[in-house]
């Protein structure tokens, strides 16, 4: 019962949303109320969990396909719940003061909290058709919460794109999941996972026995490799769109035009990071196809790097944000990917946790600079930390885990374990450990070097400092909740609900040194000039256009399904229709031309026809009869 | 059935002239010429059947009778008509076309 | 007894109300109307709960009952029937089109009621066709008489457009019916069902199959027999659109399960790629002109055929989850395009045409409620969880991907993936319009603004919206129904 | 006499109703010349014709499924030259009710007193040649009745003695005396192929078997279908139809369209029931019958279309139904002939109401009915169902099932060029009536409600055809199985 608790109360926070979005009050109390005791349902699981527990469903009688819709509790996706739960709650505190003038505050409130319903679905979910619910209520939600200032035109753009470019790669997504569901008859993960493995015991000892490798397979009923490297590709195109990674990756940034506290949910807690949560559902049979963990690697190896090189030089520090978003989901999915199958993808769902805990901080304290610097550009945000002291202290820590430092805050222990995983996979399997491996090292230099130069920027020394007024207590509560736990975070690791290994302190030694060297970098025009003026000042309007990808998206998506879209309308109506118009036409013709003969009304003309007929009708039937 | 080859060319060299007459004819007592030809080729193909071999009711020898009354009573309607046509119109040529004028 | 009064009641008072009450005025004339329409749903709650059925001789010669009876296949379309003629009738408290008497707009609509609630009763093939054919002519009144008053030509065309096209459908499909009486000597849908139809032979049942598939295609409409549809919904007051959309075409997809599937299925398992392939296209052809669609009727009146595309779809893969997804498509569709008619066509009244070029004040500044409403209208036509639509779909795509056995796996997997760019490209338009009606800037104060939904309309577009969020929050209700059924014919041979 | 034939006076009521009408009539005309200028003759003419038809109904339910036979030869032959079975009893009926309804036009539309009795008498004498047709069995009574029933009708239109009406009855009698030829030619060739005065299934499945008097007998059919076309209105046999019915009064036009059809249909059953009785596979029968049903189908509907002129469009619509007629003879099997049969009452019944509104209106234009629901309900109302029933949609649910029943069994028998044409002929036939029917529909105010011949005499005559017309039109819809047992 617990599961469906935590995601009935969101969804049931969102449906009172909505009916009471009249009265700013009562929605705030519903929205927080209901989120508090979300946060309560889910630490109260997590404690709980032990072992996997599945609840069961409704159930659909969909014919021959099996729909148990049921959701599963484990202490793994406890912790997940709990800080999906958490961050949720703090961006709904944190709106009742940011959002406190919007006339549409009580629908955000509730998109929030119907957003946040979605992403604990999507984690609790036990059946492939309730995560693809979760999947695409979340869409919709992002749709509405980044167009939620949607008298402007650039954030209606915004929403529309990161709405099409998810849903189009969600074409990819569904199928891979029906794909999947259809090859066992059912849509429950577990039923999914079972016939879509690779019988390893099976086939090993039927090799031991001296079979040939094909023999082995039949004999061992296993599933088709190619399609099931195909319905995974098509899962990770999902992903890819949906965690903005390459190439779907232009929609995040220009998801900067909702509210910050949308942009903190959307970044820390749900949407972004989904798909890590269901490529580790899948990964048992994940881990056994090759091709696409390969598929996935590159992409994501590909895309950590971009991204933050994009963040880099970025002139608009909420921007830096996103593609520094995009970057560590790369980074997690870099641990599904490269996991060894023994391992497990709880490294990369660890590197969630922490990413949830530093971004949301980062985020929420950035929309408050922003707010008492006006604006969230690099120069008008420079030294507008000095607002508040939980600020400060909030961008310190919240860059320090960004940047991977380890030991001290949480982003570095998961960022650790990451890279263990990658080295693992580059040492085991037969994944694209390697190439992780590589992009990983590049990344943390290239993260510490914008992360430095992130903090530089905000705590820069300016001769006017920026204050803020009227903040109330619970913003500042909130901040430091986060701050504490950014700090003391990595704890979790205790607890036991991520299976991962100790990391060396070797490891640990190897990644200050990358840092350093970012570091660095990142300080070699010294303490008061932003680093990008200094190291990439070429860069940065390209940077700023993310690479012209959206002229790119225009140009070879948009324009061409437009134009095909023009002539299958001019078809539609003058081709189609043709036929019928035509058809019309002709019996009107037809019976002109029949009254035209029949104008003149000769009798000799009626006495003709009946000869004629006569005759006709004779030869016809002597014909037929002979 | 040798006997009867005469017969049946008769009646089919009446019932041709008759067509014939009916198709090339535009007078309506022409016509009227024309249908008695035709009439009678099958009166004699009626009386031939009969000689060839009695039906039940020799009807190949009665309908003829009946016929005859009918294109009687025929002959005198259409005269009648083809009279009063005449009277309204002033002609009996039958490629006269009608004075219809609201032709659609 | 009570199933013959759920079909006599809204038919005689309907034809009153044509003939002899044409005369009232409107305000006991919609009263009348109403409270009409209103028994009507009940006794229709009260055959579903009673499971009550008619059956007496009426044709003998043709062999043929009066026989009307619901199974789990009818009696989600009749609820729906009875539940959008109560909407309707209701409507005419905000919408009262000109053109005509009241009371024979009513009773138009009630007739209408009547003849749907007939078609989804029959139990006999031939009685089927006959209460398909009563549609016809209500409805093409209420399209030609009470339409769009501004072009009565355009207006005249669409209205023959829809009943001469239909009548090519209907009558083609009577040549099915006809053959299959004749070969397999009973007209009883039972019968046919069990049995009686599938042991013809192999060629007679692609006869029959290919005039029924052909003749009922038109009705739902399957591209390219679809042209009929959007001039008809653009012309048609909002009541009509929404009985069109939500009631007439089902008729169609409802059709296709009850004759061609459950009766000649060897015949209908060798049409199934054609129709697959014909539903596909519509989905994605649908799609791509509602993306350049200037006209907001006729965009969803497009988007009607891609979500009809869905249902042959699902109806060609021949699997029992197949049939689920159709029938499952179909009744979301009725809700979905009966919201989001009852809000174009409140639009359309409001501004005078539904124009998307035309600039106007956005609807989530002027008129709150309706764009809420519009909003979840086009989220349910995307196909968004927890909202009607999806669940058809997901099945639909599923069933393509996984068709029953005798048919071709590549091709209906090709289908399958078709189908879900068209999935794609119905948000891409949902958006699109939702981008121009919905979201923009606050108006100018100067514009008039557009008022919102109130009373009644108020009222029809919160029960259609509540449906719609139930559909998509609870399909096990409607699978459920739907099951016993399905795996009967299913289970044919 | 009676050892020779016997002679059952009841069987016979349905003939000798109107033929006794026609001597009484006459004799009452030769005895009182001027006495009321004619005044009687109609109304008597009309009590005779409903006692005809109510004699022909009660043969029709009171028998059963039995067939009545009179004037039969004595055993060992006992060969019947009246046979009337259910079927033929019912079109009898039809024939003389018909026959009623265009004597109740006849009587509004004011004849010239001179004309009653004369018009009475013919119309009588048509009548009675059309019952006899429906139960002669043998080629000599046939031919007679036949032609009895033919040459008054065309006297008929002549009688009204207008210019345009007597070139409607040339084209009429020019026609119809091609036609009489071509029918005597026939017979002779049957007699000639069968060896057999009778219509009867048994000879002609013998003479089928023969190669030589096969083809005789395939031609003797071409002649016969070709002679009853023309009383049909079949294209190529049709060119007559439109002109006689424009230029004559709808009294007479409404006996052409009704009664002188239903005979032709009793008629053309005649023979074709014999063929049916001997069971052929005749493909050249199949193609004598199918080539004029389409070619009526698709010129009657096509021209339909695009007439303005009321009557003329029924006359065009006449001949699109008469296709429809024929549609399922093209099957040659035992329901066909009842399904024709049954679509030919369908038709005379609705076309009788549809000339009785356009008489009572006197609309000379479609337009001139714009409107005409609102300004006369009860014209309106029977004007618009007899269009619905014709065009065969519900709510004029028997024209719907006569259709189904008329493509029944050329769908069985897979006669398919036939059903496509049918299918095609119903939706050019809706857009057809339709048309009118929007017409009817539309609001009067674009036009003076005032029609042009507006009724400015008293019409009870034609209220009473309409309201019993439509009357009959709903009965029918709502039980249409009430019609089909009269014809079992």
């Amino acid at each position: 019962m617990t599961p469906w608790l935590l995601v009935g109360l969101p969804v049931a926070a969102a449906v009172l949303g909505v009916a009471l979005r009249r009265n700013d009050l009562l929605a705030r109390a519903v929205a927080v109320g209901l989120g508090a005791a979300t946060l309560l349902v889910a630490v109260l699981a997590w404690a709980l969990a032990d072992g996997s527990a599945v609840s069961a469903g409704p159930g659909l009688r969909a014919g021959e396909l099996a729909v148990p819709l049921d959701l599963v509790l484990d202490p793994t996706r406890g912790a997940l719940a709990a800080v999906v739960a958490l961050v949720a709650l703090a961006v709904q505190v944190y709106s009742t003061w940011y959002l406190e003038t919007d006339d549409r505050y009580g629908q955000f409130a509730a998109t929030v909290s119907l957003f946040t319903g979605a992403m604990l679905l999507v984690v609790v979910s036990a059946d492939l058709l309730l995560t693809v619910v979760g999947w695409e209520v979340m869409g919709w939600c992002s749709y509405l919460l980044i167009g939620h200032w949607s008298r402007r035109a650039a954030a209606r753009r915004a929403a529309l794109k990161a709405f099409l470019v998810t849903r189009v790669a969600d074409i990819g997504f569904v199928l891979g999941i029906i794909g999947l569901a259809a090859g066992a008859g059912s849509t429950s993960l577990s039923a999914v996972l079972a016939p879509w493995r690779r019988p390893t015991a099976c086939i090993d000892a039927a090799l031991a026995d001296g079979a040939l490798a094909g023999e082995a397979l039949t004999a061992c009923g296993a599933p088709d490799g190619a399609l099931r490297a195909t319905l995974l590709v098509l899962v990770v195109v999902g992903i890819l769109g949906k965690s903005a990674q390459v190439p779907f990756q232009d929609w995040l940034a220009d998801a900067m035009e909702g509210p910050t506290p949308a942009s903190a949910l959307i970044h820390a807690a749900t949407m972004v990071a989904a798909g890590t949560v269901v490529l580790a559902a899948l990964f048992p049979v994940f881990a056994d196809s090759p091709a696409a963990r390969w598929f996935l690697g590159v992409a994501v190896a590909v895309t950590m790097l971009l991204a933050a090189l994009l963040a880099f030089a970025q002139t608009d520090l909420k921007r830096m944000l996103a593609w520094s978003t995009v970057s560590q989901v790369a980074v997690m999915l870099s641990a599904v990917a490269a996991a060894p199958p023994a391992d497990g993808a709880d490294a990369g769902l660890l590197h969630l946790w922490s990413h949830a805990l530093f971004k949301s901080l980062l985020f929420l304290a950035i929309g408050w600079a922003a707010l008492a610097a006006g604006g969230t550009a690099a120069m008008a945000l420079r030294g507008s930390a000095a607002a508040a002291p939980v600020l400060r202290t909030g961008f310190l820590v919240g860059f320090l885990s960004l940047a991977g430092v380890p030991l001290v805050v949480v982003g570095g222990l998961s960022k650790e374990h990451v890279l263990v995983t990658a080295w693992d996979g580059a040492v085991q399997a037969d994944g694209p450990g390697v190439l992780v491996l590589v992009a990983l090292v590049l990344t943390a230099a290239v993260t510490a070097a914008y992360s430095t130069r992130g903090y530089l920027v905000l705590t820069a020394h300016v001769r006017q400092q920026p204050t803020a007024t009227g903040v109330p207590a619970v913003v500042h509560g909130v901040l430091w909740v986060l701050v504490l736990l950014t700090v003391f975070g990595s704890l979790v690791v205790l607890t036991g609900s991520f299976a991962v290994h100790q990391v060396s302190a070797l490891w640990m030694l190897l990644s200050v040194l990358v840092i350093g060297v970012g570091v660095a970098v990142a300080l070699r025009g010294g303490f008061d000039r932003d680093p990008a003026q200094v190291l990439a000042r070429r860069f940065v309007p390209v940077a700023d256009a993310g690479l012209g990808v959206d002229l790119l998206y225009r140009r070879v998506v948009a324009t061409p399904v437009l134009r095909l879209a023009r002539l299958v309308a001019f078809v539609d109506t003058e081709v189609v229709d043709a036929y019928v118009r035509g058809s019309a036409v002709a019996t009107r013709a037809a019976g002109w031309a029949g009254a035209r003969l029949h104008r003149a009304e000769r009798p000799s003309a009626a006495v003709g026809l009946v000869l004629t007929g006569v005759v006709l009708l004779g030869a016809l039937g002597v014909l037929a009869w002979s | 059935m040798i006997h009867l080859l005469g017969p049946y060319l008769l009646a089919s060299a009446l019932v041709g002239l008759g067509v014939a007459g009916i198709a090339a004819r535009r007078n309506a007592v022409l016509l009227l010429v024309g249908i008695e030809l035709v009439l009678s080729g099958s009166l004699v193909l009626l009386v031939a059947t009969q000689a060839a071999g009695a039906d039940r009711w020799a009807a190949g020898s009665v309908l003829p009778l009946f016929v005859i009354t009918i294109a009687a009573a025929e002959v005198v309607v259409a005269l009648a008509v083809v009279l009063l046509v005449f009277r309204l119109r002033g002609t009996i040529d039958l490629d006269a076309p009608s004075a219809r004028e609201d032709v659609s | 007894m009570v199933m013959s009064l759920l079909l006599a009641l809204p038919g005689a008072v309907g034809l009153w109300l044509v003939t002899g009450g044409r005369g009232l005025p409107v305000r006991p004339a919609r009263w009348v109307a109403a409270a009409t329409a209103a028994a009507t749903l009940v006794l229709a709650v009260v055959v579903v709960a009673l499971g009550s059925s008619v059956d007496r001789p009426w044709l003998p010669e043709l062999g043929m009952r009066w026989s009307f009876g619901l199974d789990g296949i009818s009696v989600p379309l009749v609820l729906l029937t009875a539940t959008i003629g109560l909407l309707v009738a209701a409507h005419a408290w905000a919408e009262m089109p000109t053109g005509g008497s009241p009371a024979t707009f009513l009773g138009c609509l009630l007739l209408v009621e009547a003849g749907a609630l007939a078609t989804f009763a029959a139990r006999d093939a031939v009685l089927f066709f006959v209460a398909f054919e009563v549609v016809l002519v209500p409805m093409w009144l209420l399209v030609g008489r009470y339409g769009d008053d501004h072009d009565p030509r355009a207006r005249a065309d669409a209205a023959h457009r829809f009943v001469l096209y239909t009548a090519v459908g209907s009558t083609t499909m009577l040549l099915g019916i006809l053959l299959l009486l004749a070969r397999a000597g009973t007209s009883d849908l039972r019968a046919l069902a069990d049995g009686a139809g599938g042991a013809l032979g192999g060629g007679t049942q692609l006869a029959v199959a290919a005039l029924l598939v052909l003749g009922l295609a038109v009705k739902v409409p399957v591209f390219p027999f679809h042209t009929w549809l959007p001039p008809a919904h653009t012309t048609a007051p909002t009541a009509g659109s929404v009985l069109l959309a939500a009631v007439l075409l089902k008729m169609g997809t409802y059709g296709l399960v009850r004759l061609p599937v459950a009766t000649v299925p060897d015949g209908f398992t060798r049409l199934a790629p054609v129709l697959a392939v014909a539903g596909t296209v519509g989905i994605v052809w649908g799609a791509l002109v509602c993306l350049v669609e200037r006209d907001l009727k006729r965009l969803i009146a497009y988007s009607s055929v891609a979500h009809m595309g869905f249902v042959v779809l699902a109806l060609a893969s021949g699997s029992e989850t197949g049939l689920q997804a159709a029938l499952y498509a179909n009744v979301a569709h009725g809700a979905v395009s009966a919201l989001l008619f009852v809000v174009v066509g409140g639009l359309k009244q409001r501004w005078g045409s539904v124009d998307l070029t035309v600039p106007r004040p956005a609807l989530r500044e002027t008129s709150p409620r309706l764009g809420f409403v519009l909003l979840l209208g086009l989220a349910a036509s995307l196909g968004l969880p927890g909202l009607a639509g999806f669940w058809g779909e997901f099945l639909a795509v599923y069933a393509a991907w996984d068709p029953a056995p005798e048919r071709s796996r590549a091709l209906f997997v090709a289908c399958a993936v078709a189908a879900a760019v068209g999935a794609a490209l119905a948000a891409a338009y949902a958006l699109r319009v939702a981008g121009i009606v919905w979201a923009g800037d606050r108006p100018d104060p100067e514009v008039a603004t557009t008022p919102d939904t109130s009373g009644v309309e108020r009222v029809v577009l919160g029960v259609l919206a509540v449906a719609v969020v139930g559909l998509g929050v609870a399909p096990m209700v409607l699978l459920g129904t739907t099951a016993d059924a399905v795996a009967r014919i299913g289970g044919g041979p | 006499m009676s050892d020779l034939v016997t002679i059952d006076w009841p069987v016979l009521a349905p003939a000798l109703a109107p033929a006794a009408g026609v001597v009484v009539v006459l004799v009452g005309d030769a005895a009182l010349p001027r006495r009321g200028g004619g005044r009687w003759a109609l109304p008597v003419a009309a009590v005779v014709l409903l006692l005809g038809a109510l004699a022909a109904a009660a043969a029709a339910v009171g028998a059963g499924a039995q067939t009545l036979r009179t004037l039969c030869l004595p055993a060992p032959d006992g060969a019947c030259l009246w046979t009337a079975g259910p079927r033929t009893s019912t079109l009898q009926a039809g024939i003389l009710l018909a026959a009623a309804a265009a004597l109740a036009l006849l009587h509004d539309g004011r004849p010239r007193p001179r004309d009653r009795a004369v018009s009475a008498t013919l119309l009588l004498a048509a009548t009675t040649g059309g019952v006899a047709v429906a139960a002669a069995s043998d080629l000599g009574s046939w031919l007679v009745a036949l032609e009895l029933a033919t040459v008054p009708a065309v006297a008929l239109v002549a009688l009204r003695g207008s210019r345009a009406a007597a070139h409607g009855a040339l084209t009429l009698l020019v026609t119809s005396l091609v036609s009489f030829a071509l029918l005597v030619l026939g017979a002779a060739l049957w007699l000639t192929a069968t060896g057999d005065a009778t219509f009867s299934a048994d000879t002609v499945a013998l003479a089928w078997a023969d190669p030589q008097r096969r083809a005789v007998l395939v031609l003797a059919v071409t002649l016969l279908v070709a002679g009853l076309g023309f009383k049909l209105s079949l294209v190529p046999f049709h060119a007559w139809t439109p002109q006689a019915y424009a230029t004559t009064d709808l009294g007479t036009a409404v006996f052409l369209a009704a009664a002188s059809k239903l005979a032709a249909v009793a008629a053309l059953l005649v023979p074709v029931a014999a063929i049916v009785g001997a069971g052929l596979d005749a493909p050249a029968l199949v193609v004598l019958l199918g080539v004029p049903a389409v070619a009526s189908l698709g010129l009657g509907t096509v021209v339909a279309l695009r007439q303005t002129d009321p009557v003329r469009l029924l006359a065009w619509s006449t001949i699109a139904q008469a296709g429809w007629i024929v549609v399922p003879l093209t099957a040659l099997d035992a329901p066909a002939l009842r399904a024709a049969a049954a679509y030919a009452l369908v038709y005379a019944a609705a076309t009788t109401v549809a000339f009785a509104a356009v008489a009572r209106t006197g609309a000379r234009t479609l337009e001139d009915h714009r409107g005409l629901l609102r300004r006369d309900p009860l014209a309106g109302g029977a004007l618009g169902l007899a269009l619905l029933v014709l065009a065969g949609l519900p709510p004029g649910v028997v024209g719907l099932v006569v259709k189904v029943l008329a493509l029944a069994p050329p769908v069985n028998a897979g006669v398919w060029p036939v059903v496509a044409a049918g299918v095609v002929a119903v939706v050019v036939g809706i857009a057809v009536y339709l048309r009118w029917f929007t017409v009817l529909l539309s609001g009067s105010g674009d036009r003076p409600a005032a029609s042009p011949a507006g009724p400015v005499v008293s019409q009870r005559a034609t209220r009473v055809v309409l309201v019993v017309g439509s009357a009959g039109l709903v009965l029918a819809s709502a039980l249409p199985t009430l019609l089909l047992d009269l014809l079992s």
